[in-house]
């Protein structure tokens, strides 16, 4: 009885705190943005040149001009800002926006993150996902624990190409949170998903992780 | 004065492209695109383009129209994703891309324009884009030696605009049209709204209009949606800005 | 969420500065100045300050004031001029006085606020800015390494500004005061007139309010002008601006 | 009788062309922005933050918040933007000003500048005219052919702190008009004022220049 995603979006939006400037990835970070408790004020960024982002518009209401990096229809707040990517980029670069929740492909135990290619396959391209994490100050990463195939995520290194070197402070998956320390100092886990046993994540966890917590 | 203005996109682009330039477009997906110029330049038939902008347009729409005519050589970008023509084009060698972070493009490219040729980021760090590039220590972080881009003709879309060449954008439209317009030795503009100088207050201008060679208003605007999102009228759900 | 209004200078200096901490403040001789920080960090005697900016006030205006109260130990600046007290205090060693070429400071500032540790331009080549630092050719050309800044505590001034941060600033007193703001670890900012959310229109706003940590109402503008130049209305003549 | 301020003001105007975007120092430069020759556009930029820089306001309108780089107040003009002091000299630097027209010191025949400090007087700061003389593509200097005790300022190499390395492309003095090759190629005189001859000009000239058109 591991984590939805619903469950897995719910912890880490208990990583926000009052007066934060976030930016979500797509996927489960951006169910995110329904789950702020309450009492605290986020203010989310959007890459493409907009911090104060609002809801998706009434149906009939889109405004072509108004989109998130996503790509999707959104609308403005009172607060809202526009500026260019340039100056997006130096926002998030320049380690002003407290806090990136995003999805990954693969961590690794040193806070290596993989996200952007598989080899083989097409190339998208990374996106923003590089500057995100290498100019946050802190990125919390929300991830099925394993592979369809059951191959453990987080993992001793990366296999794949990564999108940054040492920038993971936090791994929230289906089965329980892990801190990460950037500078190398190991994995803990800290919390275990209701109804899931420490032996589970155990024998489905690569990443050599310290489970005092548990044991 | 010879005025900037001029009376569409094919006369603004004659005279400005030939074969195996190098073109920057504005726009963010299918956002803030110049859509006119872009026609224009598939119209114009050069060949062997180098183009450099965050995407190459999507399925049937924007800067994949030039690539379907064949005229893209090789393409700086952050993300080509929604482009099936790319994809095979890219798979069988038909096409270089050069992968940028999105940061480290836009910052290269105000960069080039700004006459800085270098800069360093710790975008990129550790991974791939930074192979073959000087990597190096500022007080004990690594980071990414990235260069200047600029364009033989700059390419950008603004909302309203003046004979000028002054330029305000519209909310999320504005995305890399500042930079782009200030890294073309030619950038071209196209406006929805064309004014006289005077219209357009001098603390709201994006872009002066020193940046600007040519500008026209644009006609028949698509602005396609690429993902329409919507909420009902009676819902709090499918909320991506959350409650506050 | 925790207001980040407060209602003077002095409280929303109040544990934010420190002795031997780094200040920088916007401005442009005399324009755009924030006159109740500065005066409100006159009071504060901190001691033992780096403060980067422009200008260092002019004499009995602006920085000025702090320079002449002892609490000045080194000042990066581009032009000092008419300030009589920081002449003395640089010609007999109280201050020490680094000099940056105007466009490389604000740029350095830039750079400091969008996380570029180092970047490099043409500006100051083969001078004795250059001297001890990095020179290096990009295609044939020789530039300089310069170095991001960022500050303990930046101080701006900007016309309009809301509760939640968002800055317009007015003509030509924008100059210094963007870039300042985004390289502060806290930024204060007093504007003329504070607003509500949602009075600022989101495409005009220079600042976005994640840069600001405190905000209130200015008082007591003096705006002293440093050269007051005007021509009567029957003459065509003192025209800097030309005819056109 | 060599040139005035006013002549040498006006020969350097000679140099504006239409459309152009031109930056002016402080002094005889200043000048030059009543003698723009007739049918001919060109718009000044203040590197304070200002493209369009209108005349000094009527008296009693004058604005504190609108001042030029030399901290006189002024006006705007229907074509007027603002910007900041990081883009005013990304403007500069990357070479879109047309055009700038500043005082020297003393200019040297490779197209050596100093025109910000003298050692052991006090320094001011070179404010932005490091920037300018780097940026702009174009750097025409106006001055006096000789200091006041008779030396010439045009000289074979800068003995005063370099403003700029090989950044001259014209002197205009009250003597004459002489062509700068940036490369090093040499001095060119292309022009003498009114009422000099070649002999003076000789005189009073310390550098190697080329009066090939004049003998």
């Amino acid at each position: 009885m591991a984590w939805t995603r619903d469950e897995m979006a719910a912890r880490a939006a208990r990583e926000l705190k009052d007066g934060f400037y976030v930016n979500l990835g797509i996927g489960i970070p951006t169910l995110v943005a329904n789950m702020i408790p309450e009492g605290i004020k986020v203010t989310l960024q959007s890459e493409n040149g907009m911090l104060g982002m609002g809801p998706f518009p009434y149906e009939g209401e889109a405004d072509s001009d108004l989109i998130n990096a996503g790509k999707q229809t959104i609308t403005e707040l009172p607060q809202t800002s526009y500026f260019s990517s340039a100056d997006s980029f130096g926002m998030i670069r320049g380690g002003h926006i407290n806090l990136s929740i995003l999805g990954a492909m693969q961590v690794a135990e040193n806070g290596d993150l993989a996200n952007w290619m598989v080899p083989g396959k097409m190339i998208k391209g990374m996106g923003g996902a590089m500057d995100l994490v290498a100019g946050v100050p802190r990125v919390v990463v929300v991830m099925d624990h394993t592979e369809k195939a059951g191959d453990s995520k987080l993992k001793h290194q990366c296999s794949l190409p990564l999108t940054g070197k040492g920038v993971v402070d936090m791994v929230i998956t289906d089965l329980g949170v892990f801190e990460i320390d950037r500078k190398g100092s190991g994995v803990v886990l800290i919390e275990i998903a209701s109804g899931v046993t420490l032996d589970e994540i155990k024998a489905k966890t690569e990443a050599t992780v310290n489970y005092s917590k548990f044991s | 004065m010879q005025s900037k203005v001029f009376p569409n996109a094919a006369s603004a682009l004659a005279g400005a492209v030939f074969d195996g330039m190098t073109v920057m477009s504005g726009g963010f997906g299918l956002c803030g695109i110049p859509e006119n110029l872009i026609t224009a330049l598939r119209d114009s038939n050069v060949k062997n383009l180098t183009v450099i902008g965050n995407n190459v347009g999507a399925d049937n729409h924007g800067m994949w129209a030039v690539l379907a005519n064949g005229q893209i050589k090789k393409v700086l970008a952050s993300y080509v994703g929604e482009n099936k023509i790319l994809e095979q084009l890219f798979m069988n060698g038909g096409v270089e891309i050069e992968f940028n972070p999105q940061g480290t493009l836009a910052e290269r490219i105000r960069a080039g324009g700004a006459g800085i040729p270098a800069f360093y980021t710790r975008t990129g760090y550790g991974t791939v884009i930074a192979d073959g590039k000087e990597t190096r220590q500022f007080k004990g972080e690594w980071y990414v030696m990235e260069t200047g881009l600029v364009a033989d003709v700059s390419l950008v879309k603004a909302w309203k605009g003046d004979t000028e060449g002054n330029l305000i954008y519209r909310k999320t439209a504005r995305n890399f049209n500042p930079m782009i317009a200030t890294a073309g030795k030619i950038t071209i503009a196209e406006v929805e709204e064309l004014v006289e100088p005077g219209e357009l207050p001098p603390d709201q201008i994006h872009t002066p209009g020193i940046f600007v060679k040519r500008i026209f208003k644009g006609s028949n605007y698509v602005k396609h949606i690429e993902r329409l999102t919507t909420r009902p009228r009676d819902s709090a759900a499918a909320d991506p800005g959350g409650k506050r």
